[in-house]
């Protein structure tokens, strides 16, 4: 495959993609011995680049393990104008806790969600999972089953996270930790 | 430094709900947040007179509360005051439990804070991310339809699943048709005709059938003409195509105990 | 809207619609008086020059209800290729329902299967099957002796279950408000 035709392959195979790409992926429809992954990584970063610009309408992100095309997010109210879409609902304070605590807790169980928020989390956790934020994960192995939940693909693309490890450290932002005299 | 409330989040389960502070707090460990941080306490030396006093004061703000958000308030609140107890007491010796209770107040209160950092880098996150749109470009003769992840696939999208087909297997399969006992039955409509058109000479078929409102009696009162007719108890004519069908006694006479006998005779010798 | 801006938006408004996109509707949604029609076109026709070249993969055709993207069509047999391995990662509804099908009726033939779901899906059970997440398990002593479908271990490892019994009572799942185990 001659570079124009690469280039262009990869750059039509991310705009009709739903969802982030993986370099395997290409590589592997590419199937040509002689592109690698590095080839691939290269012709990506080149797009990410020539999209960058201030006139283009389109940037490449590397978000839950791939390569994903989205729109600068200050074209969000003319698109919205364009295409008649109201605003996507935010999430709720309690949405984003419970996210949290799925988050840096995986696998966890509604029981523990609730003791940790010290409130009722049941209609939220099915908000999220009806968003497909997060997913069950199977059951716990101790009295009445519950289920667990883990955090999906979608909550890496919807946050912008490469892997949940990107997922900020809750330690090393609490700064008044050390307790101060009074 | 985290703020007790996050304002700028709006709570989903606030109901617009009158001045309280509620919508505010969305759990009873927010609120204790709060509350220490307005007073600059540290979570490791909690005043727990002070915090518990002013805790109720809130809660008697929080009139409007939900039943179901009421308890997990309460349960604070009692949390709270069995630990504002034992420090009033005073205790000749180290009051163990005490201090592992309130070991736990400031371990659930920590875990917390924690939760809500992370929620708020969560809600920043959120903020910008939502205004992202994915292209939408298709490819002649392939439709990429929307697919799911398989990681993302879990027992709800399976249960969904299985729901949705059942669904439309309901909607294109109707039940089959409820067999109920027969309120009307052709001998007896067979009878009364008989008797009326012997006695009124001359009965316009499609005006009676018209003042009959059940559709069950009007099938059982067509094919008792047509029986009669077979049988030559009565004649039917009509001058033209959906004109009044006129009912007149036949050639034959219609005895309902012998014609009954024949007819199951001869429906038996017929299959 | 300054000339970046503009661009920016036309090309962002092309590649986030499916379908045609109407010079009328640009401007609209563009809601500039300084903005014309004419502005419009000459935009379109930049970015339609700027992607005929030959290493982009996304051209700009005029058809009957405006301006569309397309892809270039030597590119299609690429592009098959590709999703064509994008979709083994993923999963179809049709995949999802005879799944589910299989998970909560086994052991099933593929008749009952047809019957359920009201069309053919000799092609989904093949799929599932290499997939691993099906198998074989006897025939059906009735006419033609039909293959019977169950579920793997690789379901149950998927779906995080010790056994099939552990499946939950899907009307639960779904329309309870509580998502817990039963």
């Amino acid at each position: 495959m001659d570079t124009d035709s690469l280039n262009a392959f990869v750059e039509a195979a991310l705009l009709t993609s739903r969802g982030p790409v993986s370099i395997v992926g290409l590589t592997e429809a590419i199937g040509d011995a002689e592109v690698g992954e590095e080839l691939v990584v290269e012709v990506l970063e080149c797009l990410q680049e020539l999209w960058r610009r201030q006139e283009r309408g389109i940037r490449l992100e590397t978000v839950a393990g791939g390569w994903r095309c989205v729109t600068p997010p200050n074209l969000d109210d003319a698109l919205r104008a364009f295409h008649g879409l109201v605003a996507k609902q935010r999430l709720s304070q309690a949405g984003l806790e419970v996210l949290a605590i799925v988050g840096y807790r995986q696998p966890v169980t509604l029981p523990e969600i609730n003791f940790v928020r010290g409130a009722n989390s049941t209609g939220v956790v099915k908000t999220l999972l009806d968003r497909g934020l997060i997913r069950i994960a199977g059951r716990k192995k101790v009295v009445g089953k519950p289920f667990l939940y883990r955090t999906t693909k979608e909550f890496l693309v919807h946050f912008g996270l490469d892997t949940i490890e990107e997922l900020p450290d809750p330690e090393k932002m609490v700064i008044d930790e050390v307790p101060e005299a009074n | 430094m985290i703020e007790g409330t996050n304002a700028q989040i709006p709570e989903e389960s606030s109901g617009g709900g009158p001045t309280v502070v509620i919508p505010d707090f969305i759990g009873p460990l927010d609120l204790l947040l709060h509350l220490i941080h307005k007073n600059r306490f540290s979570i490791f030396d909690i005043p727990i007179s002070v915090i518990c006093d002013q805790y109720q004061e809130h809660l008697r703000a929080m009139q409007s509360l939900v039943l179901e958000m009421a308890g997990e308030f309460l349960w604070m609140a009692s949390w709270l005051l069995h630990l504002k107890s034992r420090t009033l007491l005073p205790r000749p010796s180290a009051d163990q439990e005490g201090e592992d209770t309130r070991q736990e107040l400031v371990e659930r209160l920590l875990e917390y804070r924690r939760v809500k950092e992370v929620a708020s880098a969560l809600y920043d996150a959120d903020i910008v991310r939502r205004c992202l749109w994915e292209p939408d470009v298709g490819v002649k003769g392939i439709e990429i339809e929307p697919e799911l992840d398989w990681e993302d696939v879990d027992l709800r999208r399976l249960a969904g699943a299985y729901l949705e087909v059942m669904e439309r297997f309901a909607s294109t399969h109707p039940p089959p048709l409820e067999v109920t006992p027969l309120k009307f039955k052709v001998e007896d409509k067979m009878r009364d005709l008989y008797e009326r058109v012997q006695k009124e000479k001359m009965l316009p078929l499609l005006r009676f059938l018209d003042n009959r409102l059940n559709s069950e009696e009007v099938v059982a009162l067509v094919v008792a003409t047509l029986e009669l007719v077979r049988l030559g108890g009565v004649c039917a004519d009509q001058s033209m195509v959906f004109a009044e069908i006129y009912l007149r006694p036949g050639p034959k006479i219609f005895d309902p105990e012998v014609s009954f006998r024949q007819n199951c005779s001869e429906e038996r010798n017929g299959h």
